[in-house]
């Protein structure tokens, strides 16, 4: 089980999915986020269900984060991901 | 691809169609309108050919529950008067066992398909095999004969169907159809015969008036004539072994020439019921008895034999059970060597054993591994020998 | 003469409908003889997917394939799977839009699914366009044409122009294919 | 409509549809309670004019399911728990057949609880008879599926430790459109309950509690079936009554009548335009 | 209660539950609900420090049925519809192991539908988890016993003509002492779910509503994985909500949340007092 | 009259006890402490002595909703650890057939016992036969060997049952046990042995590290340890076919080391399972190969024939399957006549027929009527021949 | 199947059974009561539940019926009687 | 020495009770060795009930009884059915109370039913007490102090009284007993 640690980080904002709430955080905590490329099978329910866009497919229909600065670490991607395949990590203190 | 090709009968043109597809075109060419099954791979094509074809032409399909289901419900409309069939495969042959002895014993036409896939249990759903041809003959408790055939390509689905719902209606048996996932899931060009090329036999219905009507009465060919459940004659039907008007019995004399009979039917129409083929047997004195796809690799076998001087014969079993046993001494008489290549540990081997007195010297080519035995293994051991 | 095709992928490529399609243009249309055999399996949950046509003059006694006259792979995983089923002289066609291992150096690459994306903007046409090809490398077992009657059998009117024109395209690429 | 004189010459008509190339007694005991839902079967059908040749009646393996080879309709006694697959087989092959399964607590419930409630869901237009006597009867007094907690039978002889199941209930929600519950007691009732349940088009079900004092009356110092039949004389309240009850009044004692009766579409009919939609596509 | 963590980590607690000795990806199709509800369960066991040893994880046939394999417990992958009759067996040789059956609607409700209930009725603890995707996914798109009228199957092209079991409603009238109903989008509020079923000692049922669309969403036109996760998004409704909205509010969507948690007596504590007074007869 | 003579089994008091009530006694004395079943006539005492012994031991008794049930329950409580039965007749019998066949597979050790009943179908519960004996070896789909015993007496009720559990512990494979009515029902007096005059196998269980463990691995038996689930050792069960973790597999290699490993195992072992009983048979020239309670009068009959000075003798087959060829062909050798006196149509002569190679006349002798072929009918078979 | 017709008819009246109310016969109508011994089992079912004590048994156990007169027709016997049994005709006018 | 007896009436008599307690009596206390069969059926429910007890010396192969030794008929309907598998120097024992009509002037008639209702005013306990009358037949096989250990044996201690003088007044009876 190789752990692809994504690199691609297009820090593109976008507006908030309108589906969920979206608590902002407290304090700026910021996450990386973790591609299982191996184990994804592009099914795209992780980049549907973000509330923030952070993650989308690149032109070889990989997985990937395309923002991933936006991402809150709610955690619903690895919640849903029916292959385990995608894990946010909170940033270490710089 | 399931029903797409299933073509209207009145057409003759040829078609790609597959064994299971043709299993299902025969049983309605047979007259077969009803049909209760449970889906299981590598026989839902059956099912699923049924479910589109036969409301077309005012039949019923039927998915039910599980298999022990669907073989009573094909057991009841047939009793109504309709020519019924299911199919399944291993794990549901062996579910439908209890029901299959009841039917035999109340003495009820239907043909049971069993697309052998790899066993034993869930096994490989989607490898072939040959492993349930015992099961097929021994499979029910209690002691009766049954009828099973075996098929070994697209046209054979079609006919030998036919022939199933014949014997069954001739003979008030269930008839087993042993095809494999080879059998069921190669698809040939295929013309589906014309009316007239083929017969179909119904059970014969009692003509004399009600009140003399018994429905288990013994007669000369052993078959008793079956009325339809509403049509005037009324009686009863049970798996507690029974006297001539189905009534439960355990006197002795009764329950011998009940049990007798079911035997005798069979025994006495053996000449009618065993089907064999033979391939170049003529000059033959090396011979392969094969059934089912592996028929097609044994006939590629003996051609490439005769290739290299070898004189090979092919005997295909069609008919399983009653066991051809004299046709299959005919062969092993005139034969130095008899191969019978199986894709199990030797069930049909073993049958021929039995009757083996010494002809000839038996070798097995069996392979288990979820794989067809191609022409060249057979060829091979052969060679060996 | 026997002649053995295997067509393979992974599951949702249509393959089995293209090894249908390909039976039927020479077995009905082509006036030679087809069997047709497919692997089903829990892999036709997206993994590999195969099927075979074995074509002759005479009866066909063995259904299956065992030496390949022809391979098309249309993933990496098929052709490095079944490569070694290829005759030495066999034909070796990969998709290379997804292929791009070679096991040799004689195989013929031809990105069917790029071809097919362009043509008719559905990349599901890929399978009809591997089998114009087919029908180019194979001209002696089945025409465009029997291809062609194959095609209108199975497809709806609706989607017969889009697919004749994948077929096409694919008999096209394979004709100006140059090694 | 129950034809007057049903309730009035039962005898006499029960005779009427008895096998006379059966012998009788029957053989099931002294007083047990099949005897007299086979009477309440007869009047209900005569009540509806069903003709002898039209009636097909399947039953599975048990007591209970002896009752076929008695009555001269077409019948079938076919394997324990699967009389409703047999069943659902008859009728469909030939909609015009009024089919009418006869079945025990153990045969419907135990091996065949999954026909049962897929009878009731794919609503397959079939009456059925649940003879629930919460006894394996026929094998010797095993608990059934409808043995109540703390009895005792020969395979529970330190006190039976399962719910029951409340089988009407089961049923109602499983899909049957029609639903009633009797008692051998209630014989009158039961033969209209018993004819509703074959007007109404569907599967419907009539459950009858019914004394097996050999077995479960014996195990469980229920006195004999005449103790047992008062029981049910005390216990059993119509459902009209019932509803009015609180659980606290109703303890100890059981709803008896209709308890559902719903027109929904049944199998056969819908079938029927599968045909039609069919026949178009050729 | 929940470890708070258990939503938070989900792909990290998963991994720690995956066998390591199998490949990866596994067999489903891609976006297959079967996946999420994987994870449901083992954030669930997680949560309930369950260790890995005492798990029990026994399924049917089907392609959630093939969940166990993925999973390192004491795993059994067993006959189509038998599932809880083998649990059972588990259960009572050795009763301190958690047992947890895995099913879908066709392995549970169409073949396996009478253990199903008797399971039930018999208040076995065992927890089971149905992923009703109203489809046989496994055997490529026939009609389940969960498939809605006039949907489409392979086997019934012209339409669906029988009516659905109401999974939860039959489980709770069956005598399951725990019935939840929870979907493949609320992944969350599933693991809390499936925790309480763990939680209640006796039968407990989570019904899942989760995607096949490969089978069920093709032959119905129902769009993707993707769109039928929406689905469940828009049309499940909290049960408290649920119960206080009209019939007609509740047209084409369905509750979610625990429809039952009762304690019942369960059977193995009550085989145990069974047991103590057998032993003093000894 | 059901747990009353069950006694103690401490105290060695004799005690007249049904061959049905022998077989939850050699069951308890094996270890079995768990049993799951459904009523069937004419197997049910087997469950009420275990309803009523079980808990007094701390073991578990639970009727199930029905045959397939039990099987399933059976094979969970020997997976968690706990030597497990259950008991039916033919209907229950070919109702568990896919469930025995998963237990074959996955290698459980399980005991069924069938209590053979007139067939086929519901027959006639009440009446004795032996009709199932071919169904015990092929009921099953798919391919795989089984150990089936067939018990006489009280006393072999008792003794073989624990052998049963012992070749199912040993072999980790479901052993069936034939019974019959007359066998079942037959009270003698017996002495419940004490606990050193029998011996009992239990499990191998895995002794390395969970880390190295491999449940289905194949070494010098053929039959790998095993271990209970919680303990430790967490692994795959499955009725698919499996490599050696568990694993489903189709890989050809795997799935023949498999197959031919289930066979090797009891092959390897057919010396141990294969037990045959002789009677009078050193001098004699006539010679009866029998089984269950037709033992009994097969012995009278030998006594009764020697009586009028013809010597004949008696083999006695307790395991039918692996068949004991090596055992039969040696008294075939010897005789000039071989009789097959069965309660069926001729189900082991079909067996004894396949090895006699010419060796002797195969004479059989059957009934099937409902009732139990009597010394006299066996004697008058050997007098006119 | 024998019809005995039988004979026995004292006529002692008894009080009427309390469980079952009686509507008195408007004009009072005779009863003839046909046990059929053969097929009788002697459960006594008809007799407990008869509301005017109408039936019983004989010192040899057969079921007779003690006070015919007393049959008010009422066809409880009929419709319980588990063997089919027990007949009652309305007498003719004599 | 092969001695068989069958006990034989209607269901509810308690006959395969008889047979077992004849059975241990034989087998247990009395030193010989004995063999119980019965038969079940749906005669169970009512109709014909029978019980067979083979006592002999040596070991007992066959379990069934053949040839009568003794036949104690408890209804007419057995004694009509199973005479006929009597020896002729049979014993035929009938219950007179049912049995009015008799196959052989030889029968020996005691109202094994009436004594019953007599001494212990329980009808059902008539089958103990025709166990006396053959204790007092059999007496070579069976004495009356081994039956009185098999009762109490299977008896509960409150109604071991009450039996063991049904068995005595039957042992008498047939002391006493004239043809
Ligand atoms: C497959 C099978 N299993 C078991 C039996 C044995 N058996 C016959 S009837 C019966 C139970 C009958 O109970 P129920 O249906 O309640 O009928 P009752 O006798 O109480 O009327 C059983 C278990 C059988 N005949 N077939
Ligand atoms: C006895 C038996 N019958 C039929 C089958 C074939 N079969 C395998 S899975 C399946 C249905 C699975 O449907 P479901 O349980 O809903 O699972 P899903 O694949 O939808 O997750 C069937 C019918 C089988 N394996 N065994
Ligand atoms: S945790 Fe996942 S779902 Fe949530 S914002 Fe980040 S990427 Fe999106
Ligand atoms: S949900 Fe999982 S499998 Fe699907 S695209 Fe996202 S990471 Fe990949
Ligand atoms: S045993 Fe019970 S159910 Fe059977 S006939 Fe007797 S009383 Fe009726
Ligand atoms: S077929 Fe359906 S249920 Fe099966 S893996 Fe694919 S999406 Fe899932
Ligand atoms: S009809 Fe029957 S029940 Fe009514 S009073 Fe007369 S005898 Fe009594
Ligand atoms: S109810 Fe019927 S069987 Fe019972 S005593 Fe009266 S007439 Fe006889
Ligand atoms: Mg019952
Ligand atoms: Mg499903």
């Amino acid at each position: 089980m190789k752990k692809i640690k994504n690199v691609k980080k297009e820090s593109t904002s976008k507006k908030t999915n309108q589906d969920t709430k979206i608590i902002p955080p407290k304090k700026k905590k910021r996450f990386e986020i973790f591609i299982y490329n191996i184990w994804c099978k592009q099914c795209g329910i992780c980049v549907s269900f973000c509330p923030n866009e952070v993650l989308g497919f690149d032109e070889n229909q990989k997985l990937t984060a395309l923002n991933p600065d936006a991402c809150i670490g709610c955690g619903q991607c690895e919640l849903r991901c029916p292959d385990y395949a995608i894990e946010i990590k909170e940033k270490e203190e710089e | 691809m399931a029903a797409k090709t299933i073509k209207n009968q009145e057409e003759a043109k040829p078609v790609l169609i597959q064994g299971n597809q043709a299993i299902a075109e025969g049983a309605i060419a047979a007259g077969c309108r009803f049909f209760a099954g449970y889906p299981i791979t590598p026989a839902t094509e059956i099912a699923e050919a049924m479910a589109t074809e036969l409301p077309k032409i005012g039949g019923t399909f039927i998915q039910m529950e599980d298999e022990i289901a669907s073989m009573g419900a094909i057991t009841g409309a047939s009793l109504a008067g309709v020519k019924s069939m299911t199919a399944t495969s291993g794990p549901g042959f062996s579910l439908k066992q209890e029901a299959i002895g009841f039917a035999c014993m109340a003495e009820v036409p239907t043909v049971v398909v069993n697309v052998m896939r790899a066993g034993p249990s869930t096994g490989i759903a989607t490898a072939p095999s040959q492993s349930d041809v015992m099961q097929a003959r021994w499979g029910t408790h209690g002691d009766h004969p049954i009828i099973v055939l075996a098929v070994a390509n697209v046209e054979e689905c079609f006919r030998y169907t036919i022939t199933a719902f014949n014997f069954s209606e001739k003979y008030r048996t269930p008839v087993i159809i042993l095809s494999d996932e080879i059998v069921s899931h190669t698809r040939e060009v295929f013309t589906i015969p014309n009316k007239s090329e083929y017969t179909v036999f119904n059970r014969v219905k009692p003509k004399m008036p009600p009140e003399w009507y018994k429905p288990y009465e013994d007669n000369s060919s052993g078959v008793p004539p079956m009325s339809p459940f509403g049509e005037g004659y009324r009686y009863h039907v049970t798996g507690l072994t029974h006297d001539a008007y189905g009534f439960p019995t355990s006197k002795p004399n009764e329950v011998i020439s009940f049990n007798e009979r079911i035997f005798r039917k069979i025994n006495r129409a053996k000449q009618n019921i065993q089907i064999v083929k033979e391939y170049m047997m003529d000059d033959a004195d090396i011979s392969i008895i094969v059934y089912g796809s592996i028929t097609r690799s044994a006939i590629s076998a003996a051609r490439m034999a005769r290739e290299i001087g070898i004189k090979v014969g092919v005997l295909q079993l069609v008919t399983l059970f009653p066991f051809p046993g004299k046709e299959v001494i005919e062969v092993l008489r005139k034969s130095k060597f008899t191969f019978v290549p199986e894709m199990n540990f030797g069930q049909i081997a073993g049958e021929v054993d039995r009757v083996n007195k010494n002809y000839t010297t038996l070798k097995k080519v069996n392979r288990y591994d979820g794989n067809v035995i191609t022409p060249t293994e057979i060829l091979n051991a052969i060679r060996r020998s | 003469m026997r002649y053995e095709i295997r067509l393979s992928g992974f599951g949702g490529q249509g393959l089995i409908l293209a090894g249908v399609l390909l039976a039927e243009a020479v077995g009905i249309y082509g006036g030679k003889k087809a069997v047709q055999t497919q692997s089903y399996g829990p892999e036709a949950r997206g993994g590999k997917s195969k099927a075979e046509v074995v074509i002759s003059d005479e009866e066909i006694d063995y259904p299956k394939a065992i030496h390949l006259d022809l391979l098309l792979a249309m993933s990496q995983d098929a052709c490095d799977s079944y490569y070694i089923d290829l005759k030495k002289e066999g034909i070796l066609l990969v998709d290379s839009f997804y292929v791009k291992d070679f096991p040799t150096t004689n195989t013929i690459k031809i990105p069917f699914t790029k071809i097919a994306e362009e043509v008719t903007g559905l990349k599901i046409t890929a399978n009809v366009v591997a089998l114009g090809a087919i029908c180019y490398f194979c001209n002696n077992l089945v025409s465009l044409s029997s291809m062609k009657k194959a095609l209108s059998n199975r497809i709806p009117a609706s989607k017969q122009e889009i697919n004749f024109k994948a077929l096409e395209e694919g008999y096209n690429a394979a004709k100006n294919y140059k090694q | 409509m129950m034809k007057a004189n049903v309730l009035k010459h039962s005898t006499h008509i029960v005779h009427e549809y008895l096998r006379h190339s059966k012998k009788f007694p029957h053989m099931w005991c002294p007083g047990c309670g099949h005897g007299i839902v086979l009477s309440a079967i007869v009047r209900a059908i005569h009540a509806l004019e069903y003709k002898k040749d039209e009636v097909v009646m399947v039953s599975g393996i048990g007591c209970s399911s002896r009752m076929p080879v008695y009555l001269d309709f077409n019948t079938l006694h076919s394997l324990h728990g699967r009389a409703l697959t047999f069943a659902t087989g008859i009728k469909l092959a030939n909609s015009k057949l009024k089919v009418i399964v006869v079945s025990g607590d153990g045969d419907a419930l135990a091996i065949g609880g999954n026909h049962f409630i897929h009878a009731a869901r794919r609503n397959i237009d079939i009456t059925m008879v649940i003879m629930n006597n919460s006894i394996y009867g026929m094998t010797g007094g095993q608990y059934s599926p409808a043995t109540p907690k703390n009895s005792y039978a020969t395979t529970a002889p330190y006190s039976h430790i399962e719910q029951p199941f409340k089988i009407s209930e089961l049923a109602i929600t499983a899909g049957a459109g029609f639903v009633a519950r009797g008692t051998t007691y209630h014989a009158a009732m039961l033969t209209n309950l018993i004819q509703k349940a074959f007007e109404n088009s569907g599967f419907s079900v009539v459950e009858v509690l019914t004394q097996c004092h050999t077995q479960f009356g014996k195990l469980n110092k229920r006195g004999d079936h005449i103790a047992m039949l008062k029981k049910y004389k005390e216990n059993g309240v119509r459902i009209e009554k019932a509803e009015k009850m609180t659980e606290k009044e109703m303890e100890g004692k059981f709803s008896i009548g209709v308890l559902r009766d719903e027109k929904l579409p049944n199998f056969v009919e819908q079938y029927e335009t599968i045909r039609q939609n069919a026949a178009k596509k050729v």
